[in-house]
C-alpha cells in the first residue's frame, strides 16, 4: 500500500477523576501536541462513553487522521471498543494504539501527581512513536473441508462419528481391526448399570453402519497425514491397498490396551492368575461354562498391579480398575453366593456418586476389602492342589492374612498402544510422560491439541470410564464442528512473516513453535497462518532475523524502547532501527 | 407331699467355724443333712455377691460362721464380715427374700455343740418359712436373639458393613486414647474380616463404654453401641464374659428381680409426708436407687435422695405420682452386659406392671431407665410408653409455672451430660434449662460438653478399672477448672462413679478435682429448700 | 551524587499474565514509584535480546522482563524460551561491562498485582544502589549532539 | 426457524463459558444466564488449579472476556429463570433481569462510586472473609465490568449518584422481564459448599483458625482479602503448621452427603503446594480417608507433593479438633496405617474440605423445566454411560458439577459435549423441517 505520512490523533481521557484526579490532563494534551506526527489531540471526560466514541470518529474525518492513540485504560478490556470506532471511520483497526495511563499510572502513583504527569507524557509519547510505525493488518481466512477423520472405531470413535454425521458432516471412521467396537468387545457387563456390553455395542455399530454420512474403513491403518486444519491430506492403508482422501479435521480416538503384568504375581506362570480383562472373557462365556471350569470358593483381586509405580510411564492411577474389580467381584458373589471374594486395594478410587454407592453395595454384599501399602505388596505362591496362596499384610488391621484362593485376578492399568508413538509423529502432536496423548491445556483445553484441527478423546487421552469417554467423544464433536460448520477458520492478524531471502532453513523456528506453524519447504521456513498464534518466540529466536511479527515488529518495539525516557521532546520522528546484523556480528 | 427340706449353704471360716464343724463330727454330734459347707479362710472373705449367688441358685438359707469378736485369726476379718452381712440383709429385705434367710454366727473351734444346734435351729426356722421364692426358675420364651444372630447379620443390622475404616471412631474413643490395644475401628474390621473368635474373645469387647461418642461422630452412623451389646450377648452365650464391677452384686440383684416370684419391699424410702397415689397419670420409675443406696453408702453416696427429692418436687408441683410396689430393674445393665434373657424377662414384667397401672406418663430420674423404657422396650417389645426424663419433666413444670423458686441459690454450676441422656437420647437443653431457671445459679460449661461430653468412665457395671479412674479424674479436673462450686449430673451412676473416684487415693492434688457432685433433681429440691445434703468437698478435705 | 538518583527502568510485559498483573496493581491501587515504563508484548518469548540491548544503549538503567509462571504460558512454552535468552543476555551484559543485575526476569501472574508492584520497587532500589548505567552519560551527550 | 439457531445456557461458570464459546464459535446465537453480577463462577474464586498449578484467573479471564466480546453471545447477568415453555427447536423462555440500579450503557466500571460508598458488607466473592461496598463489583476482573447496587444493604444516601461523572447510577430501575426464543437449553449451575458447622467436633465457626477449602482459596489468593499473605485468621500470626481434613460431610450417611466430591484430595494437595511455595518452612498435613488421585497426572502430582514438597499424608479421619488457649488447634486422630492414636498439636490453621453439593436452586430449575433431580440434587441424565449429558427433556442438556461431581477438565469436556448434543439436536430438527416440505 502507498505509504502516507502518519497523521496521529491523540485522545486523552480523564476517566472521571480516575486519571484526571492525579494526572494533569491539559498539560499532557499540551505536550502531546508538540510530538512529531501528531496531527490532533484533545481530552475527554470518558473517551469510552458513546459521546467520546463519536468525537473520535468525527476527529478522524475532520483531521483526516490515519493513526489513533487513546490515552486511558488497559487495552485488555477497551482496545476492541476503540478499534471499532476506527473501523467505523474507515481506519484499519490495527492502526489504533492504547496508552495505558490509568492502571499503569494514575492508579499506582496517586500520591505523586507531578511525577505521574511526567510518566503519562512518556507513556503517550511511546504510544505515538509506536503508532507511527503501525501497519494495517488483515485477518485472512482458510477454507475448511467439512469432513472429519476419526481414527479408532471404539465406542468413542463411533459416538463422535454419529454426533458429527447427524450434524451433516462427512466422516471417515478408520479402525485397524476387522471389527468395530474396540475395548468394549472384550467386556461382559458394564458398571454401574449392569448392562450387557455387547448388546449396547451392537446397537451403536448398527447406527454407524446405516448412516449415509459415515464412511467406515476397517482393517485400515493411517499411513500419512499432510496439510493443516481444514486441509488435511490423508493416506490410508488397507491390506497394501492405499486410499487417499481430504478432511478438514482429525479426531484421535485410538483408545488404550490393558497392561499385561508379565512376571508379576505369577501371571504368566499359573493359569489361575488372570487379569480383569481375562476374567471378563471367562465371564462372557456364561455361568454354565464357568461352572465346568470351576466353582470358586475363594477369589482374591489385587489392585494397582503395574500402576501407581514410582517412575513413569506407569506412575498414574488407571482410574477405572477399582470399579471394574467391584463390578466383577459382585458378579462372582452373585453367581457363587457361598464364595469369599476379596479385593486387595491401596485406595478405593470409587469417586463421585454412583461409584461410591456401588462401593458401599459391595461391602454390604460381604465383599471383603483388604488394604495394602505400596511398601508391602501381597505375595502369590502356588499350592499343591493348584490353588494359590495369597499372603497379604492388612495394613489397617496390622496383621498378616493368608488366603488360599482358587482364583487370583490382577487389576492392571490401561496403557497406550505401541502404535501411538508413530501416530503422534505423523500428526505432529505430543505424547505425555504417561505415553497417552497430551492435550493443549490440561485444564481448559482437555480435548484439543495445540495444533488446530486435531483433537483427542476417550482412553487415547488417558484412562477413563465409558461415560467420561463419551463425554469427550461428544466434546471433540463440538470442537471439530466449529471450523467445519463455518467452512473456514479466521487466522490471527498477528502472525509471523518469513523473509525467504534471509532464511537459511536452520529449523530453529520449526523446533521452537509449539503450534507447528513453521514448516520447512524447499529449505526455507514458511508460516502456516492458520496455525500461527503470534507469540513471536520464533522472531526473537531467528539468528538471521528473517522473521518479523506482524503488529509487533522490531521497528514498533524499538520505537517504544527509544522513546521510553527522553529528557526533551524529539523534533524528528524516530528513524527505523537497522536490524540488519545480529549482535556481535 | 413330702416335707419341705430347706437347702442351706454354709460359709465357714477355716480357723473357728470349720474347726467347730469338725469337732461336731469328731464328737459324733448329729444334725440335719440340709447344709452344704463351703470353707473359707476367713468369714471376712464372704462377699455379698457369694450370698446373693447362693440364693439365685436356689438356696433357701445361707449361714456364715466366723470366729468370735476378738478371736479372728486375721484380727478384724469377722468385723468386716459383720458389716457385709448387714448390708446383704438389707438387700435381701428389699428383694423380699427376707434377711432372716441369712444368718451370721460366731462359732469357735471348741463349739461343736453350738454348730450342730445352729444348724438344727436354722433348718427348722427355714422349714417353717418355706422355700426361697426365687429358687425355681421360670421359663420365658425369648424374642431376643441371644447370641443366635450371625456376625454378618449383626454387622449388617448395625450398618457396620458400611465402615470406611477411616478411624474417626478410634480417634474419638476415650478408652482407645488410654488403651490403644482397644479400638472400635479394629473391632469392626476384625468382624468385617470374618474373624468371629477374635471379636468375641477380644478383651476390648468388654472395655467399651457404649458411650456413643464414636457413633455420634461416625460418618456412616454405625450403631457401635448396639454392635457391642449384641456381640457381648453372643460372647456370653459362648460362656465368655467380661469382669464385672462390684463382684457382680448388681447383676445378681437384677437377675433376682428378673424372677417373676420376686415380691420386693422397695418403697421403704418414701418419706412420711410424701404423697403418692395408687393410680394416676404420672408414674415415677425410681429404678434401682434403693439398692444403690445400700450398695454404695460406704462411699457416702446417698442415691435415694434423688428419688426422695424428685418425689417432693412432684408433690410441690401438685402431682401425686404412682410408684410401683414391685417395680423391677429396667434391665439396662444386663442387656449391655450380654444377658439378654434376663433383660427380656425384666422388660416384659415392667411393661405389664406399667400397663396395669394405667398411667399416661412415666418419669425417670435415671437416663439408663429412660433410654431402656423409651427406646428398647418400644423397639424390642413394641411397648409404646410416654417416657420423660426428670430433666424434661421438670423443665416442662418450670415452663408451665408449676414450679416456682422463691429465694436464690448462689452457686456456680457445671453440668455433666450423661451418655444415655445426651448422645443416646439427644437431651441436652432440658437439663440446662432447669439449671439456669434457678435464680442465682450460673451455668459454666466444661470444654467438652453436649455431643462431645466425656463419659463418667463406667457403664453397665462392666470393667471398672485404671482407665475408668483416669477418665473420672480427667473429667473432675475439667469440671474444677470451670471454677464451678457444683458438678450437676442427671444420672445417679455418674454421681456414683465420680464420688467413687474422689474416695480413692487421688493421683493429683485434691483441690484440682474435689468438686461436689449433685444430681439435677437434688439441686432443684435444694433450690426449693426441700432437702439438705452434706457437702462432699468438706468430707474429703477432713479425711 | 548529591541529589537522589532516579533510575530509569524499562519493562517488557507479556500480554496475558504480567500486563494483566500490572493492570490488577492499578485496579487494586497498589502504588509503586514512577520510574518504570512499560512495553507490552504478546509473549515474554517475543522479547528479543536486541530490544534489551537497544534499551541499554538508550541509557536506561535497568530492564525488567516479566512473563507467565512456568506452565501458565498462553503460548505453552514462550516463557521458557524467554528464560534461556535472559540468562544468555546476562552473560553478554557482563562482558560489555553492564552489571547483569540491571536485567531482571520475573514471573508475574494476572492475580499478582501486589507482586508486580513489589518487584518494581525492589528493582528500582537495587538499580538505585548500582547507580546510573555506564551507557547513560554517552547517550545524553548523543542526544545533546543531535 | 430460518434465523440462526440459538441456545440458552444457564450458569456462567467455566462449563457455561465453554459451552457458549463452542456454540457461538460456530455461528449459534447464545444467551448466558447468570444469577450473580459477573460470570466466572467458582473457578474465578480459585487461586490456582491442579495439577498444573496454573493461576486460575489468568487462564479464565481471557475466556470471560471472549464471552463478553463475542458478537454471538449475549450475557444476562444478575438474572434468573422464570419460565420455560415449548420443546426442542422452540423453547419460549422468560427471564427476570434484576435491577442493578446502574445504567449499563453509561457505567465504565471505574469504581469511584464504591470508593465513596459508606456501607461495607462481607464480600460473597471472598467467601465473606473480605469486605465490599453496597455499590460494588464482585471482583476486579468482573465481566461485564459494571457496578451493581446491593439494595438490601444500600442506605439510599445517593452519594454514588453524586460522585458518578458518567451519571450511570439510576435508582429508578425496575426488574425487567426478558423473553427469549431458543432451540435448546444447557444447564451448568455448578456447586455449593456444604456448611460443616453441624459437624461440631471440628468446631467450624467456633474455632477461628478453622477455614473451609473455598475460604482458604480466597484467603491465600493474591487478589484475596489479605493480599495472598499466609496468616492465621484468628490473630494474623504467621502459621508454622497447617492441616487439611478430607471428607468433611462427604461419603457420609449422617451429616452432609453420601457421595465423594471427587476433587478434594487433589485441591487439598494443590493448596498444600501453594502453602509450601508461600512459606517453605510451614509443615503441611493432609488427613485423608482414601487418596483419590485418579485423573490425568494426579498421582504424579501427589507423589511430587509428598516427595519433593514434603507434604505429610495421614490416612485418618480425625475425631475432633480442640482449640488451645493460644487459639492454636490440636487434632486427635488414629493413624490407621500405624494404628497409633495421636494428637497433632500447635496447628495454626485447619482447612476443612467439605462436600461440594449441587445448588439448592436446582430444585426450582427442575420444576420450571420438568426435569428430574436425583436423591442428592444432581440433574439426572438419561443414561450415565451412553447419554452423559442428555436430560429426560429432549433439547435440554446438562454439564459440569451439577450433573455429578467432577473437576474442571471433565466439566469443560462435558460442556463441549453438551454443546455438541445441542447442535446435533437442532441440526436434526432442521433436517426434519426441511424433509417436511
Amino acid at each position: 500500500m502507498a505509504e502516507q505520512e502518519p497523521r496521529v490523533g491523540v485522545f486523552v481521557c480523564h476517566c472521571g477523576i480516575n486519571i484526571g484526579g492525579v494526572v494533569n490532563i491539559p498539560q499532557v494534551v499540551k505536550y502531546v501536541k508538540t510530538l512529531p506526527n501528531v496531527a490532533y489531540a484533545e481530552d475527554n471526560i470518558y473517551t469510552c462513553s458513546a459521546e467520546g466514541i463519536d468525537k473520535i470518529k468525527a476527529a478522524i474525518k475532520e483531521h483526516s487522521l490515519n493513526r489513533v492513540v487513546v490515552a486511558s485504560c488497559t487495552p485488555r478490556t477497551h482496545e476492541p471498543l476503540f478499534r471499532g470506532a476506527c473501523v467505523d471511520a474507515g481506519v484499519n483497526p490495527y492502526l489504533f494504539e492504547l496508552a495505558n495511563i490509568r492502571e499503569h499510572c494514575s492508579w499506582v502513583h496517586m500520591r505523586e501527581p507531578e511525577k505521574a504527569t511526567e510518566k503519562a507524557k512518556d507513556i503517550v509519547r511511546m504510544a505515538v512513536a509506536r503508532a507511527s510505525f503501525l501497519k494495517p493488518q488483515e485477518e485472512s481466512e482458510v477454507p475448511v473441508d467439512p469432513t472429519a477423520l476419526i481414527i479408532g472405531g471404539g465406542i468413542s470413535g463411533i459416538t463422535s462419528s454419529l454426533c458429527l454425521a447427524n450434524q451433516g458432516f462427512k466422516v471417515y471412521l478408520v479402525e485397524k481391526e476387522p471389527e468395530l467396537g474396540g475395548m468394549l468387545r472384550k467386556i461382559y457387563r458394564l458398571y454401574p448399570t449392569d448392562e450387557d456390553a455387547s448388546k449396547v455395542l451392537e446397537a451403536s455399530i448398527r447406527a454407524v453402519r446405516n448412516h449415509k454420512n459415515i464412511n467406515i474403513l476397517t482393517s485400515t491403518n493411517i499411513k500419512s497425514v499432510d496439510g493443516y486444519i481444514g486441509n488435511f491430506e490423508i493416506t490410508a492403508l488397507k491390506d497394501n491397498g492405499e486410499s487417499k482422501f481430504k478432511v478438514g479435521t482429525v479426531i484421535v480416538a485410538t483408545g488404550a490396551v490393558e497392561f499385561k503384568p508379565v512376571g508379576m504375581y505369577g501371571y504368566d506362570k499359573y493359569d489361575r492368575v488372570l487379569t480383569q480383562v481375562d476374567l471378563e472373557k471367562v465371564l462372557q462365556s456364561g455361568k454354565s461354562d464357568v461352572d465346568k471350569f470351576f466353582k470358586p470358593q475363594r477369589v482374591a483381586m489385587i489392585q494397582c498391579v503395574g500402576a501407581r509405580e514410582e517412575k513413569p510411564p506407569r506412575a498414574y492411577c488407571s482410574r477405572i480398575c477399582c470399579m471394574v474389580a467391584v463390578k466383577n467381584a459382585m458378579l462372582l458373589k452373585e453367581w457363587y453366593p457361598e464364595s469369599e471374594v476379596y479385593i486387595i486395594y491401596q485406595d478405593m478410587q470409587t469417586y463421585g456418586k454412583d461409584y461410591e454407592e456401588h462401593h458401599r453395595k459391595a461391602r454390604v454384599a460381604d465383599i471383603k476389602f483388604i488394604n495394602y501399602t505400596k511398601e508391602n505388596p501381597p505375595q502369590v505362591v502356588p499350592l499343591p492342589d493348584n490353588r494359590l496362596r495369597v499372603t497379604v499384610y492388612h495394613a489397617l488391621l496390622g496383621e498378616k492374612r493368608e488366603l488360599d484362593c482358587d482364583l487370583v485376578v490382577l487389576s492392571t492399568p490401561l496403557v497406550q498402544h505401541e502404535s501411538a508413538r508413530e501416530l503422534s509423529k505423523m500428526l505432529k502432536v505430543p505424547l505425555g510422560q504417561d505415553e497417552f496423548f497430551l492435550e493443549a491445556h490440561v485444564k481448559l483445553r482437555p480435548v484439543d491439541f495445540a495444533t488446530d484441527g486435531i483433537y483427542v478423546c476417550g482412553t487415547a487421552h488417558g484412562p477413563k470410564d465409558i461415560g467420561e469417554s463419551l463425554s469427550q467423544a461428544y466434546a471433540v464433536s463440538s470442537r471439530a464442528a466449529s471450523p467445519m460448520a463455518n467452512r473456514k477458520v479466521r487466522t490471527e492478524a498477528i502472525t509471523a512473516v518469513v523473509d525467504r531471502d534471509r532464511c537459511v532453513g536452520c529449523r530453529m523456528c520449526e523446533r521452537l513453535c509449539p503450534f507447528g506453524a513453521h514448516r520447512i519447504e524447499e529449505g526455507k521456513s514458511t508460516v502456516i497462518d492458520a496455525l500461527c498464534k503470534g507469540c513471536g518466540v520464533c522472531a526473537a529466536a531467528c539468528l538471521r532475523r528473517a522473521i518479523t511479527m506482524r503488529h509487533f515488529t522490531d521497528d514498533q518495539i524499538m520505537a517504544e524502547v527509544k522513546t521510553a525516557f527522553l529528557t526533551k521532546a524529539p523534533t524528528q520522528p524516530e528513524a527505523p532501527t537497522n536490524v540488519g546484523g545480529k549482535i556481535g556480528e | 407331699m413330702p416335707e419341705f427340706e430347706p437347702k442351706i449353704v454354709g460359709f465357714l471360716c477355716n480357723w473357728c467355724g470349720y474347726a467347730g464343724a469338725d469337732l461336731a463330727g469328731t464328737s459324733r454330734l448329729s444334725y440335719p443333712t440340709n447344709i452344704r459347707i463351703i470353707r473359707v479362710m476367713c468369714s471376712g472373705r464372704v462377699e455379698p455377691a457369694f450370698i446373693l449367688n447362693a440364693f439365685e441358685n436356689g438356696a433357701d438359707g445361707v449361714l456364715v460362721a466366723g470366729c468370735h469378736p476378738g478371736d479372728c485369726h486375721y484380727r478384724s476379718g469377722n468385723q468386716h464380715a459383720e458389716k457385709r452381712i448387714e448390708k446383704t440383709k438389707r438387700l435381701l429385705d428389699l428383694l423380699g427374700i427376707g434377711s432372716d434367710r441369712l444368718r451370721l454366727e460366731w462359732i469357735s473351734a471348741a463349739e461343736g455343740e453350738k454348730f450342730a444346734s445352729v444348724i438344727k435351729d436354722f433348718t427348722e426356722k427355714l422349714r417353717g418359712k418355706g422355700p426361697n421364692p426365687l429358687g425355681r426358675e421360670l421359663e420365658a420364651t425369648p424374642v431376643l436373639h441371644n447370641g443366635t444372630e450371625s456376625i454378618y447379620d449383626i454387622l449388617k443390622r448395625t450398618k457396620a458393613l458400611y465402615c470406611q475404616e477411616c478411624g474417626k471412631c478410634s480417634s474419638s474413643c476415650p478408652i482407645t486414647r488410654l488403651d490403644p490395644l482397644y479400638s472400635p475401628r479394629l473391632a469392626v474390621e476384625k468382624a468385617l474380616m470374618g474373624l468371629q473368635d477374635a471379636v468375641l474373645t477380644d478383651k476390648g469387647l468388654w472395655s467399651c463404654l457404649t458411650c456413643y461418642l464414636c457413633r455420634q461422630r461416625c460418618p456412616l452412623d454405625i450403631e457401635y453401641d448396639e454392635l457391642i451389646r449384641t456381640c457381648r450377648a453372643k460372647a456370653s452365650a459362648k460362656g465368655i464374659s467380661g469382669n464385672c464391677a462390684h463382684e457382680g452384686v448388681l447383676f445378681s440383684l437384677s437377675r433376682l428381680m428378673a424372677n417373676p416370684e420376686t415380691r420386693q419391699n422397695r418403697l421403704g424410702w418414701i418419706p412420711q409426708e410424701a404423697e403418692i397415689a395408687k393410680t394416676g397419670d404420672v408414674l415415677y420409675f425410681a429404678g434401682c436407687l434403693p439398692y444403690f443406696n445400700v450398695v454404695f453408702d460406704d462411699i457416702g453416696v446417698k442415691n435415694i435422695e434423688i428419688a426422695q427429692s424428685m418425689l417432693k418436687i412432684l408433690n410441690v408441683a401438685g402431682i401425686k405420682p404412682v410408684l410401683m410396689e414391685n417395680e423391677r430393674c429396667c434391665g439396662h445393665d444386663l442387656s449391655f452386659a450380654g444377658d439378654l434373657e434376663s433383660f427380656e424377662k425384666l422388660a416384659k414384667m415392667n411393661i405389664a406392671e406399667i400397663k396395669k397401672s394405667g398411667v399416661s406418663t412415666v418419669v425417670t430420674t435415671c437416663p439408663e431407665c429412660y433410654r431402656t423404657l423409651k427406646v428398647d422396650y418400644a423397639e424390642l417389645f413394641g411397648a409404646k410408653l410416654e417416657v420423660l426424663h426428670a430433666s424434661e419433666f421438670l423443665s416442662n413444670l418450670i415452663g408451665d409455672g408449676k414450679i416456682k423458686f422463691n429465694g436464690k441459690l448462689a452457686k456456680k454450676v457445671s453440668y455433666q451430660d450423661p451418655c444415655r441422656l445426651g448422645r443416646h437420647m439427644g437431651v441436652y437443653d432440658a437439663p440446662r434449662k432447669v439449671i439456669t431457671s434457678i435464680p442465682g445459679v450460673e451455668l459454666v460449661e466444661m470444654t467438652r460438653n453436649r455431643e462431645g461430653a466425656l463419659c463418667c468412665g463406667v457403664s453397665a457395671w462392666m470393667g471398672c478399672g485404671r482407665h475408668s479412674k483416669q477418665m473420672q479424674i480427667e473429667r473432675l479436673a475439667e469440671a474444677q477448672a470451670t471454677t464451678a462450686d457444683l458438678l450437676v449430673t442427671a444420672c445417679p451412676k455418674c454421681q456414683i462413679h465420680f464420688n467413687c473416684a474422689l474416695c480413692e487415693k487421688l493421683p493429683v492434688k485434691k483441690e484440682e478435682v474435689a468438686i461436689e457432685i449433685c444430681d439435677l433433681s437434688v439441686l432443684v429440691a435444694r433450690a426449693l429448700n426441700l432437702t439438705q445434703t452434706p457437702n462432699m468437698v468438706e468430707r474429703i478435705k477432713n479425711e | 551524587m548529591t541529589e537522589q538518583f532516579e533510575p530509569r527502568i524499562l519493562g517488557f510485559l507479556c500480554n496475558w499474565c504480567s500486563y494483566a498483573g500490572a493492570d490488577l496493581a492499578g485496579v487494586s491501587r497498589i502504588s509503586y514509584p514512577t520510574n518504570i515504563r512499560i512495553i507490552r508484548t504478546m509473549c515474554s518469548g517475543r522479547v528479543d535480546p536486541l530490544h534489551v540491548l537497544e534499551a541499554f544503549r538508550q541509557g536506561v538503567d535497568g530492564v525488567l522482563v516479566t512473563g507467565c509462571h512456568p506452565g501458565d504460558c498462553h503460548y505453552i512454552t514462550g516463557n521458557y524460551a524467554c528464560e534461556k535468552r535472559v540468562n544468555f543476555l546476562k552473560d553478554v551484559l557482563a562482558q560489555v561491562g553492564i552489571d547483569p543485575r540491571r536485567l531482571r526476569l520475573e514471573w508475574v501472574s494476572a492475580s499478582e498485582g501486589g507482586k508486580f508492584a513489589k518487584v518494581v520497587k525492589e528493582m528500582i532500589e537495587e538499580v538505585r544502589k548500582l547507580g546510573p548505567s555506564p551507557l547513560r552519560k554517552e547517550r545524553q551527550e548523543e542526544t545533546v549532539a543531535t | 426457524m430460518n434465523e440462526k439457531p440459538s441456545v440458552l445456557i444457564i450458569g456462567g461458570g467455566i462449563a457455561g463459558i465453554q459451552a457458549s464459546l463452542d456454540l457461538a464459535g460456530r455461528g449459534f446465537q447464545v444467551y448466558v444466564l447468570e444469577e450473580t453480577p459477573t460470570i466466572g463462577g467458582r473457578m474465578a474464586q480459585l487461586d490456582k488449579t491442579f495439577p498444573t498449578m496454573d493461576c486460575s484467573i489468568c487462564i479464565l479471564a481471557p475466556k470471560m472476556m471472549e464471552c463478553y466480546r463475542h458478537p454471538n453471545i449475549k450475557l444476562l447477568t444478575y438474572s434468573e429463570l422464570k419460565e420455560v415453555k415449548g420443546s426442542v427447536g422452540n423453547f419460549q423462555v422468560k427471564i427476570l433481569k434484576k435491577p442493578r440500579y446502574i445504567d449499563e450503557t453509561k457505567c465504565t466500571g471505574c469504581g469511584v462510586c464504591a470508593e465513596h460508598c459508606p456501607i461495607e458488607v462481607p464480600n460473597e466473592f471472598d467467601m465473606n472473609l473480605g469486605m465490599r461496598k453496597a455499590i460494588y463489583m464482585p471482583m476486579p476482573q468482573a465481566v461485564p465490568r459494571l457496578m451493581t447496587v446491593d439494595k438490601e444493604n444500600c442506605i439510599d444516601c445517593k452519594l454514588c449518584t453524586k460522585i458518578c461523572r458518567a451519571g450511570a447510577v439510576d435508582f429508578t430501575q425496575q426488574p425487567q422481564e426478558v423473553e427469549l426464543n431458543v432451540g435448546a437449553i444447557i444447564i451448568a449451575t455448578g456447586f455449593d459448599q456444604y456448611d460443616p458447622s453441624e459437624i461440631v467436633e471440628y468446631g467450624y465457626q467456633k474455632h477461628r483458625n478453622v477455614l473451609t477449602a473455598l475460604e482458604f482459596e480466597r484467603w491465600v489468593c493474591a487478589s484475596g482479602p489479605v493480599g495472598g499473605h499466609l496468616l492465621r485468621p484468628a490473630d494474623g500470626g504467621i502459621p508454622k503448621k497447617i492441616a487439611f481434613i478430607q471428607c468433611v460431610g462427604s461419603r457420609s450417611r449422617k451429616f452432609g452427603t453420601p457421595f465423594c466430591s471427587s476433587v478434594c484430595c487433589m485441591y487439598a494437595t494443590k493448596e498444600a503446594l501453594i502453602i509450601r511455595e508461600h512459606a517453605p518452612d510451614v509443615k503441611v498435613y493432609i488427613f485423608y480417608t482414601e487418596l483419590r488421585a485418579f485423573g490425568k497426572g494426579f498421582q504424579e502430582f501427589v507423589n511430587r507433593a509428598r516427595d519433593e514438597y514434603g507434604v505429610k499424608y495421614i490416612r485418618s479421619r480425625p475425631g475432633e479438633i480442640r482449640e488451645e488457649p493460644t487459639k492454636s488447634l490440636s487434632i486427635w486422630y488414629d493413624d490407621t496405617l500405624t494404628r497409633e492414636i495421636k494428637s497433632l498439636s500447635d496447628v495454626d490453621l485447619v482447612v476443612l474440605c467439605p462436600a461440594l453439593v449441587p445448588r439448592p436452586s436446582n430444585k426450582k430449575l427442575a420444576e420450571i423445566m420438568g426435569l428430574e433431580l436425583d436423591d442428592c440434587g444432581f440433574f439426572k441424565v438419561v443414561h450415565p454411560l451412553f447419554a452423559p449429558v442428555d436430560t429426560s427433556v429432549h433439547g435440554v442438556y446438562v454439564c459440569g458439577y451439577c450433573q455429578s461431581p467432577k473437576d474442571i477438565p471433565d466439566s469443560v469436556a462435558q460442556a463441549s459435549a453438551a454443546a455438541a448434543r445441542a447442535a446435533e439436536a437442532l441440526a436434526m430438527v432442521k433436517m426434519q423441517s426441511l424433509g417436511g416440505n
